[in-house]
């Protein structure tokens, strides 16, 4: 499977997010029931990775973080190859020695996955450094949380990127929670798209549960790139709707809060308004659906049949 | 005595210490959502959620130690630790020496580390030989809930800078835990287990491996001993010492990273000190110099294994030539 | 020698200048003719340092980093201790174990220097977090450089501080340079004040080069932060006459932006002013002039009179 | 052969390597400030002056060698790699593991080190074990203006990330550096002064301090062979073991503190594998477990001396008892 490529419609930002969400139910059910190990969902926030994915080009280039899976997907990526790698089978991404957490896929532009939080903005500048100095063309996407934006890498990274003219789109996908701790117990300031214009760059908040207005924004700040190789960020308001890494109850979680955003589910939203627009109707919904369970199945399949490494790969990959 | 899992010794320790002295206070990312009873019982000043940023939770702590807080940072899991290498080392141990002794730096730093949970090597790197090469620092790494317990307690009222770790293998294991105060002062090793033939020298999750190995040994006739050294730094070379001039070989187990590993400050000890008693050469079973996998078989097999050890305390009893081919 | 306190009088202020130039250069002069080791200058930045620590009160803070002098000296320092320090002598504020970099003197209420530079602004919310938990009332002031300001422990240290409300002054002393780096070769803003009221704290940008201004801004921001218990951003606009340590010669530095700022030498304006307006006269100019090196000059004697440590404190006050 | 400094041989590399391969580029806090004829000669793309932020430089560098470039860094100071760790350890080190391969990190970050400017322990901090002990990354420590030049054009041509520590009492020595394309691998160490009786084994500023404890010694009838192990990591662990193997004796000199320092395991690993050989217990003379100090005649005192180097040789020659005791 290669890198997907979108032309913009409904129904393929719809059937990709189903891809994501049909995923993130099975690694739940893996976790909770077979005792795979555990995974960080994007669970609610489909519509922030699909529609910022949408929006790039064969050639751009994107870095992730613990919950990656939306990025992963939205851009192509084998379901089977990832629940391959969060079980630790030898045919996931990282031959399974990353496991769910720093999954990268290189043939897809899905480099340098970090699961230190913060570490992602850190390696960004230099990937985009590298487009930079070897004339490539694609633009450098990173994706980070509200958390990282409170890590001290925010602020070099931004600066940095600002300074030297770096063609990076930072995407913070402001989901409320940093693990355990809300977002509010972590800052004054309610967006952060605000301060990244202190560095010195074009901003814009969008609703992040709405893939359509995700991903026209992403197409602008894309565009921006491109004509000013200047840096861009976007802040994409949304919301965690499951806990932080499976199992979690979310005993802490405030339950109004909770339930004013599920009734924002980014997929239902997307739904509803095709259904009312007549742009989609209901037996193409279910089709599309299937569709995506369906290929869930089949990359279970597909892992559960893959070998665990064999011990020898304890210490191979090391060094070069 | 009371059974009780390593979780709850340090619940106990923390709220104990905080009970015993006003000036302790617990921060960290999540600290105040996972210890609802610490929050209520003293209140959300002294158990603190913190923003997202290693660095400054960790300086934070040092400025507040200086000046008359004792505070206990909760740094999640050790690889983390790379964000506070500066606070912990630049700050925590060199300013007390560097400002000729004017400030101490009564601080804890609790971090999770080693295999188990199959998180990989982001989250999972024993870094304690970092610390113990840092000066002006402690590590303290205890393997039993008791010892977690009454370690923690010595290190928050410790007058210097504690890494505190904690062997997620060992999170859930549980174990008796005195009644009423527990204290186990840090730089003192523990021995599990009496022997005569070889000393096996470790900490955290593999005392348990050598309780192990031991078994195994004597199943073949052969007496092993068991040192656990729980504390890192200060690190008990008495104990170490008297226990090798007695059985006259020594195996150093640890699942970090084999080089410049507690295992080689053990060992060089070992040679220096008790070279004249030592029988065949000190031979180190550790992890291997490379990163934590996440397959779970592959991280089962990062870690040293019983029969590991027992095999390389058997060499040392087939003489010093085999055990020398390793 | 104690704390030492300002009634305001531009003679004090004055004063407290020509002691830290006349330190200075007796530094200079040590380092490039006896070999004592070099130290990083505050030459030019005068007022900056007199100006806020003239505003403070005995309970308060200072944090400092590796140009100290100026903040030290304004406290009431005492010079013969400073240079001992230096000098590596028994007699220094740290037994001659910092040297010049690391000057902490406790009882002065100048804590925990750091020569790693973003040191002081991570070490100042816990320091102010003392200060709020143990009912204190002084105001923890924490002096760094523009350059400390790139670092991630900025934005960490005024996003925590600005969080928990905790009594911090900070003052960046923007003196257009970052060792051999030019302030303009690492961020696109040029003041940084503006960042810092992104945190959510009130801000001021002052002259620092006028030691009345700048006391005049400091005493508001303290007053400020006893009245609403929050942090408060001074950035004091100045520059760095000499060279980053001691010797440097400045061959870096662009002569007309140089020669600008000596024609703004804060000792010679505001004694200008003074004169002018008849506040001062040449004679007690002069007598002043003459104490601060009178000053210098038996600090020094007392330095070089201080022995150097014995080798056995090669290992002493490592651990309590 | 042509008479240059240390700090020339290392000009000289950057020169040449950036002449050789576009690909290499030079990041760091006033490096074009220092390096004009760099910047004259490669541009200012090629060698940039960063903001003072030694995590972020290190993170450009490591992103930037995975997508096609070959940067060197210099972040100045050892003591500031605590601000870079996460980068060097987590990510330079790991992500190739992690990744399955997927990534090589053709990075060098240099960095100065070790005592003589008086400057105290944020400025001089001896680190190299931190790197030898984390996986994926190596480590380079030369004595030589010939083996800093040799050694930095393969560690710039290397595909791994290698640590380049720069003794600061070496910078400004100066040595003969072969004329012409100069590598010398990393991974060999280099013998000094050949030697039957002791093998007095070290690297950076105590190469010299061995060779004049190896004159000291010679006066004695000692005759000392002196090893330089220039790379710390892949440690030449042939070499150590051959020498210890003719001569039966070592000592392990270095400035960086003891506990768990690379004297601790090339300790640890001749008592493993030359057990056999040795007539004497391997013995350290190193740095103390505490802060540098500034005060020069203090930071004197913390180097390693002569004196000392050829006391612990000669214990070792008055036997293993006289050895025991230090
Ligand atoms: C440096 C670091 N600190 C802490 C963690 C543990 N951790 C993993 S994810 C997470 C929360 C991250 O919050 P955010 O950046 O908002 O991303 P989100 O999980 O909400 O997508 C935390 C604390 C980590 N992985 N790295
Ligand atoms: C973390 C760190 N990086 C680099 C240095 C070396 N260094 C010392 S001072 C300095 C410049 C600091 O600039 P700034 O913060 O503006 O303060 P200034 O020297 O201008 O007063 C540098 C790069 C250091 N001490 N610490
Ligand atoms: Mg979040
Ligand atoms: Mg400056």
């Amino acid at each position: 499977m290669g890198i997907r490529l979108y032309d913009g419609r409904a129904e393929e930002l719809l059937q990709a997010m189903w891809l994501i969400r049909a995923y993130e139910e099975r690694a739940v059910a893996l976790q909770a029931e077979q005792g795979v190990p555990g995974t960080c969902t994007a669970v609610g926030q489909e519509a922030a990775a699909v529609g910022v994915v949408s929006a790039l080009g064969a050639d751009d280039l994107i870095l992730t973080n613990h919950r990656s899976s939306g990025h992963l997907l939205a851009r192509g990526a084998d379901p089977g190859r990832m629940l391959a790698e969060v079980m630790g089978r030898r045919d996931g991404y990282c031959k399974g020695k990353s496991g769910s957490l720093h999954i990268s896929a290189k043939d897809l532009g899905v480099v340098l996955t970090s699961t230190i939080v913060g570490g992602e903005l850190a390696l960004a500048t230099g990937v985009a450094l590298s487009q930079q100095m070897l004339g490539r063309r694609g633009v450098v996407t990173c994706f980070f949380g509200d958390g990282a934006a409170c890590e001290g890498r925010f602020h070099e990274s931004l600066n940095l990127a600002a300074l030297w003219r770096l063609p990076v789109l930072y995407v913070c996908e402001n989901n409320q929670w940093q693990a355990f701790v809300h977002r509010r117990e972590t800052m004054l300031a309610d967006n952060i798209a605000a301060r990244a214009a202190g560095y010195g760059m074009d901003t814009a908040v969008v609703d992040g549960n709405d893939p359509e207005a995700v991903r026209a924004a992403a197409l602008e700040a894309v565009e921006s790139i491109r004509a000013s190789g200047r840096p861009y960020f976007l802040e994409a308001r949304t919301y965690r709707l499951r806990g932080h890494f499976e199992p979690d109850d979310q005993a802490y979680v405030d339950p109004d809060e909770l339930a004013a955003w599920r009734a924002r589910d980014p997929l239902a939203l997307l739904e509803a308004r095709l259904l009312a627009a007549g742009r989609i109707d209901a037996d193409a919904l279910q089709a599309l659906r299937a569709e995506a369970y369906r290929r869930i199945d089949a990359g279970w399949r597909f892992a559960v049949d893959s070998p665990y490494p064999a011990t020898a790969e304890l210490t191979t990959d090391v060094y070069a | 005595m009371t059974r009780i899992t390593v979780m709850d010794a340090i619940d106990q320790a923390l709220a104990e210490e905080m009970a015993h002295d006003p000036a302790v206070l617990l921060m960290g990312e999540g600290v105040a959502t996972k210890r609802r009873a610490l929050v209520e019982a003293f209140g959300p000043a002294r158990v603190r959620n913190t923003p997202l940023a290693e660095g400054i939770i960790a300086g934070t702590a040092v400025g507040a130690a200086a000046t008359g807080l004792r505070p206990v940072v909760d740094l999640l899991f050790a690889p983390f630790l790379c964000y506070a290498m500066d606070e912990l080392v630049n700050s925590a141990g060199k300013l007390r020496y560097l400002s000729g002794g004017q400030f101490d730096f009564p601080l804890v730093a609790i971090a999770m580390t080693g295999a188990g949970w199959g998180v990989g090597a982001q989250h999972n790197h024993n870094l304690e030989a970092w610390f113990a090469h840092a000066p002006g620092l402690k590590v303290a790494m205890p393997s039993t809930a008791a010892d977690f317990k009454g370690m923690l307690k010595s290190a928050i009222r410790d007058p210097d800078p504690v890494l505190f770790f904690v062997d997620i293998a060992l999170a859930y294991t549980d174990g008796e835990v005195p009644a009423g105060e527990h204290l186990v002062p840090l730089g003192r090793a523990a021995r599990r287990r009496e022997g005569r033939d070889v000393t096996l020298i470790s900490y955290a999750k593999t005392v348990p491996v050598c309780e192990q190995a031991a078994e195994l040994l004597a199943a073949q006739g052969i007496s092993a001993e068991v040192l656990d050294l729980r504390s890192i730094k200060p690190l008990d070379e008495a104990a170490i010492l008297a226990s090798v001039r007695r059985t006259g070989r020594a195996v150093v187990v640890h699942e970090a990273s084999r080089t410049c590993g507690v295992g080689a400050e053990v060992a060089a000890l070992i040679g220096e000190h008790a070279w004249d008693a030592l029988r065949a050469p000190v031979l180190r079973v550790t992890g291997p110099d490379a990163p934590a996998p996440a397959s779970p078989p592959l991280e089962q097999a990062y870690v040293p294994q019983p029969a590991a050890v027992a095999a390389a305390a058997q060499r040392l009893m087939a003489g010093a030539e085999a055990a020398a081919c390793v």
